[in-house]
């Protein structure tokens, strides 16, 4: 369980984590893609560290749409489109929530995955984030009664899992959806921030958990 | 690997810079938005639906080098193949919304789709009507009976200057709509790359091209196309490229088209005429008549050494709308 | 050596081909000469001094890209970088001419002037008056005193704008001449490249240049400028070459002027944008008036990388020239 | 001396070796100038070939002449203009010449010059093909009493040394001009080439001569 405050600095750690994972989703996109995801990301989760450093939250719901909003706006793309709505979208159920804890994040999951899928129409197995955010979110149901950070650390395992499986997967969806076959062997880079993100949420639990 | 070398001051502020620049060039006719990436016109005439173009940055001169007289009013500007924001498009309608409500003409791409789409959903609330018309002509990127799931590349030409033109002698939403949807379903477009382009912000290629191959429906972000083929000569392969256009709408004896051909970057003007010299006598094989000829850099990948070939079949209503003079900084049509 | 990649077929054959093709895309203005790579216009309006421009080829759209209504009405070509022969010249000299005589407009390089040169000797001997018109722009080929031995670059396209206009109102050589010298004289451009071009028959490049250098004062040909230097921003680069530019006229406050930002070849429009920014800021500061902006591809060194800056200063006289309307393929004004 | 016919064959040997050289002269213009130079006189040449190859010649003024509108007609740039004009040129005065030898050559070469100069109203010092013209021309008077073979050996020495010292002249005209003391240690392209003709030349006549 985190207190706002520590809930606000995990986000800022996930940012700061986004930001240095640049390169490596930048190739991830060059791959199949046209090459731009991590600059994007980086773009966004700068705009949020500025963000969440100048303002206090009162509740979950307040902190997860000021970054979507932010991501929003700062990335643009398909990726601005798809991870501002998956933040906005679990913010949705967390008006009174003032604290984080392994349920709270289970319903923005569940929230932003349904919001992202209404947004972008893509389906699981699609190769996008929906394929490592979906393993995630089921997994978070499965771990409700562990402490935080065993449960976080099985959910970012699930979404590893998941992203591990987009390379098994052609892409439908997205700018890599004419290379057809080609998109093969490699992993769909929405879902490598997807797990990222929950790598890193990960990091900073177990770091204020010792 | 080699970085590309580019004339720019700090890659982080091409949009701005190039809006600045534009503008510029506009002669006071365009303007920013303050604190947005978005260039509309300085005056708009009254009593005409709003005509808003856009997409990500890095294939100038599309958009914004078709704002203008019986061109769009505005373009929204996401960074380098990026879509814009929704609040950047919604900045934009709002300006160009005059009661009649706004249409929105862009390539089919999902963050395209999906940032227009919140913007659109934004604009509703605030009471602006939007309609919107996705660019989806190229014919490699997916089979005819998904063809709401292809991209937009240089088809977005002929689809703006019609949308331009009817936008503004209409003041009529639907009606502006029903001609431009009109015009992206007559628009067929195909595209190869033998080199790639690379992004400002990092100088690196966007994709990797062995020296003697060609990449075959190229898209327009680099993203990559639907085969790779080794080089062959221009004529063989623009027969293979009009073979699949032609059998796709189809294109048949007695139509009449309009005819782009588009450069996609660094390729030369000798070779685009060297092109058109083909792509004139596999339709004269086919009985196909041209309406009208354009050649040059409307729809770019960066340095992107590559072409594309678009035809629009028109009937006696899309001639009107397209023979309606045009001027922007990018197409003038007199 | 990597040699470079076009879509081509026999690299022999680029020249006719290409004339093919814009012949093709002119939809019967433009024709062929029998037997010689020169393109004229299939109706020529009568009792006009014929206007014949030419040169190398290899710089498309330059120079049968600028063929039409108050453009030029013909031009001679000859292989890529290489002055067009006296027989080509003679031969659309004589279709060109109305009994009012014919006026060349082409770069000032040796080839270029020893083959026109040759031509209207010839043309004498067949009673058809020419009167000649060198571009010299320039400004980083030769120092001011010796600006007959400067070479023309972009600063081509405004001299030929010019002398399209007033050879179509005019049916004397001598004021059609008179005019023309004067634009040519008003004009003044420099270059730059940060990468080389190729020759279609070789593939390879015509210089090298380091990764982090950039060529200043670089002419039409991949033949080198006046120096080399680190590479730096566009702002700082546009400084260095606007100051040239201007401390040559000079161009002073209160001054009107045409400006053109060309791209040499795979230069992006973005960076052309950016450099329009800056280059409108030299100007404000300078309090020059910038009387029209003009930005793409229009005189090109095949696929180099580069861009270069010409300003034409203009009177009420050149204004009046300038403002009448022009359709060719690469340059239309409405 | 040699007849029409073997003058004639002397031409084609000629145009077939300046053919075969087109890279040597590409690369000498690529150095500072272009880079056509090569493909320009190759073009030329193949001209002169087939030319010569279809039509038989009364006079070393129409042989000459014909090989100098070839020449321009087909290479176009300074080269064509230079070259052909340095062949239609020195025709002028040998109208009533049936054969080649030693003093047609000095006529050939001093009208040859002279049309040369007035066209392009080079120097010599300028870094054109008139540097190695000119010491042949020269070394034709001195040489007008030799055998043909070794007077035309001689010359084409004199062309070669001309050549050379065009490596430490600055351009002044052409393309190389804007390069100023950058064209310092390279030859100039239309000077290899000049060189390069009187050197086929020679090269036929001693293969005749044995
Ligand atoms: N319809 C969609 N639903 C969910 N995620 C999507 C969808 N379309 C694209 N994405 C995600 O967006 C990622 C691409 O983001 P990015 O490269 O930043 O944007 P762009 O495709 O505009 O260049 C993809 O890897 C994929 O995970
Ligand atoms: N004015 C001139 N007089 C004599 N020779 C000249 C002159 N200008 C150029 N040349 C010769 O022409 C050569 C260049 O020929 P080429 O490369 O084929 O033509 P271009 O310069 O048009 O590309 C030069 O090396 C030089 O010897
Ligand atoms: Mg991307
Ligand atoms: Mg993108
Ligand atoms: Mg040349
Ligand atoms: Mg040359």
């Amino acid at each position: 369980m985190l207190t706002m405050d520590k809930t606000k600095e995990m986000f800022i750690h996930v940012s700061r984590n986004m930001v240095e994972s640049k390169d490596i989703l930048t190739q991830a996109d060059k791959a199949i893609g046209d090459g731009d995801h991590g600059i994007g990301m980086a773009r966004g989760f700068e705009a949020v560290e500025k963000k969440l450093a100048n303002q206090d939250y009162e509740n979950l719901s307040d902190l997860l749409a000021s970054i979507g909003m932010t991501l929003m706006g700062s990335i643009g793309g398909a990726a601005g489109a798809v991870f501002g709505t998956f933040f906005k979208g679990g913010a949705k159920n967390l008006k009174d929530q003032k604290f984080f804890d392994i349920k709270a994040l289970s319903i923005m999951l569940q929230d932003g995955l349904q919001a992202v899928e209404e947004r972008g129409k893509a389906k699981p197995g699609d190769k996008t984030m929906i394929d490592a955010l979906e393993p995630a979110k089921m997994k978070s149901i499965e771990v409700s009664s562990q402490p935080l950070v065993d449960a976080i650390e099985n959910m970012a395992e699930a979404a590893r899992q998941g992203m591990e499986n987009t390379k098994d997967m052609i892409a439908t969806t997205g700018k890599a959806k004419t290379l057809g076959e080609r998109s093969l062997g490699h992993p769909d880079p929405g879902a490598v921030s997807m797990y990222l993100i929950l790598k890193f949420m990960h990091e900073y639990v177990l770091k204020v958990s010792k | 690997m080699k970085t590309s070398k580019k004339i720019l001051n700090d890659p982080k502020n091409v949009v701005s810079e190039l809006i600045e620049g534009l503008s510029a060039a506009s002669h006071g006719k365009l303007i920013k938005i303050d604190d947005v990436n978005a260039l509309i016109k300085s005056k708009l005439p009254s009593n005409k639906v709003g005509l808003l173009i856009g997409g990500g940055s890095g294939h100038e001169p599309l958009f914004p080098g078709f704002i203008g007289e019986n061109m769009a009013d505005g373009a929204a500007m996401g960074n380098v193949f990026a879509a814009p924001a929704p609040d950047i498009i919604l900045a934009a309608t709002k300006r160009l919304d005059q009661g009649n409500g706004v249409l929105y003409v862009y390539g089919n791409y999902a963050g395209d789709n999906m940032n227009f789409d919140i913007a659109s959903e934004m604009a509703l609330d605030e009471n602006i009507n939007v309609k919107t018309v996705r660019v989806w002509d190229d014919v490699a990127s997916a089979p005819l009976d998904k063809i709401s799931e292809r991209r937009g590349i240089a088809g977005d030409l002929f689809v703006i200057k019609i949308a331009g033109a009817v936008s503004s002698v209409s003041a009529d939403l639907e009606e502006a709509y029903r001609v431009t949807a009109k015009a992206r379903d007559h628009v067929r477009s195909m595209g190869v790359a033998v080199s790639a382009g690379s992004i400002p912000e990092t100088g690196e290629p966007t994709f990797e091209l062995p020296d003697d191959e060609i990449e075959i429906g190229m898209g327009l972000h680099g993203e990559p196309g639907v085969s790779r083929e080794k080089m062959m000569s221009a004529d063989e392969l623009v027969e293979r490229m009009m073979t699949k256009i032609m059998d796709d709408l189809p294109f048949r004896k007695g139509d009449e088209v309009c005819l782009l051909i588009n450069n996609l970057g660094s390729t030369t003007f000798m070779e685009l005429l060297i092109v058109n010299r083909k792509v004139r006598q596999v339709l004269a094989d086919a009985s196909v008549t041209i309406y009208d000829t354009v050649i040059g850099s409307f729809c770019t990948c960066q340095e992107m050494a590559g072409f594309s070939i678009t035809m629009m079949k028109v009937d006696d209503e899309l001639k009107k709308y397209y023979d309606m003079p045009a001027n922007s900084l990018a197409f003038v049509k007199s």
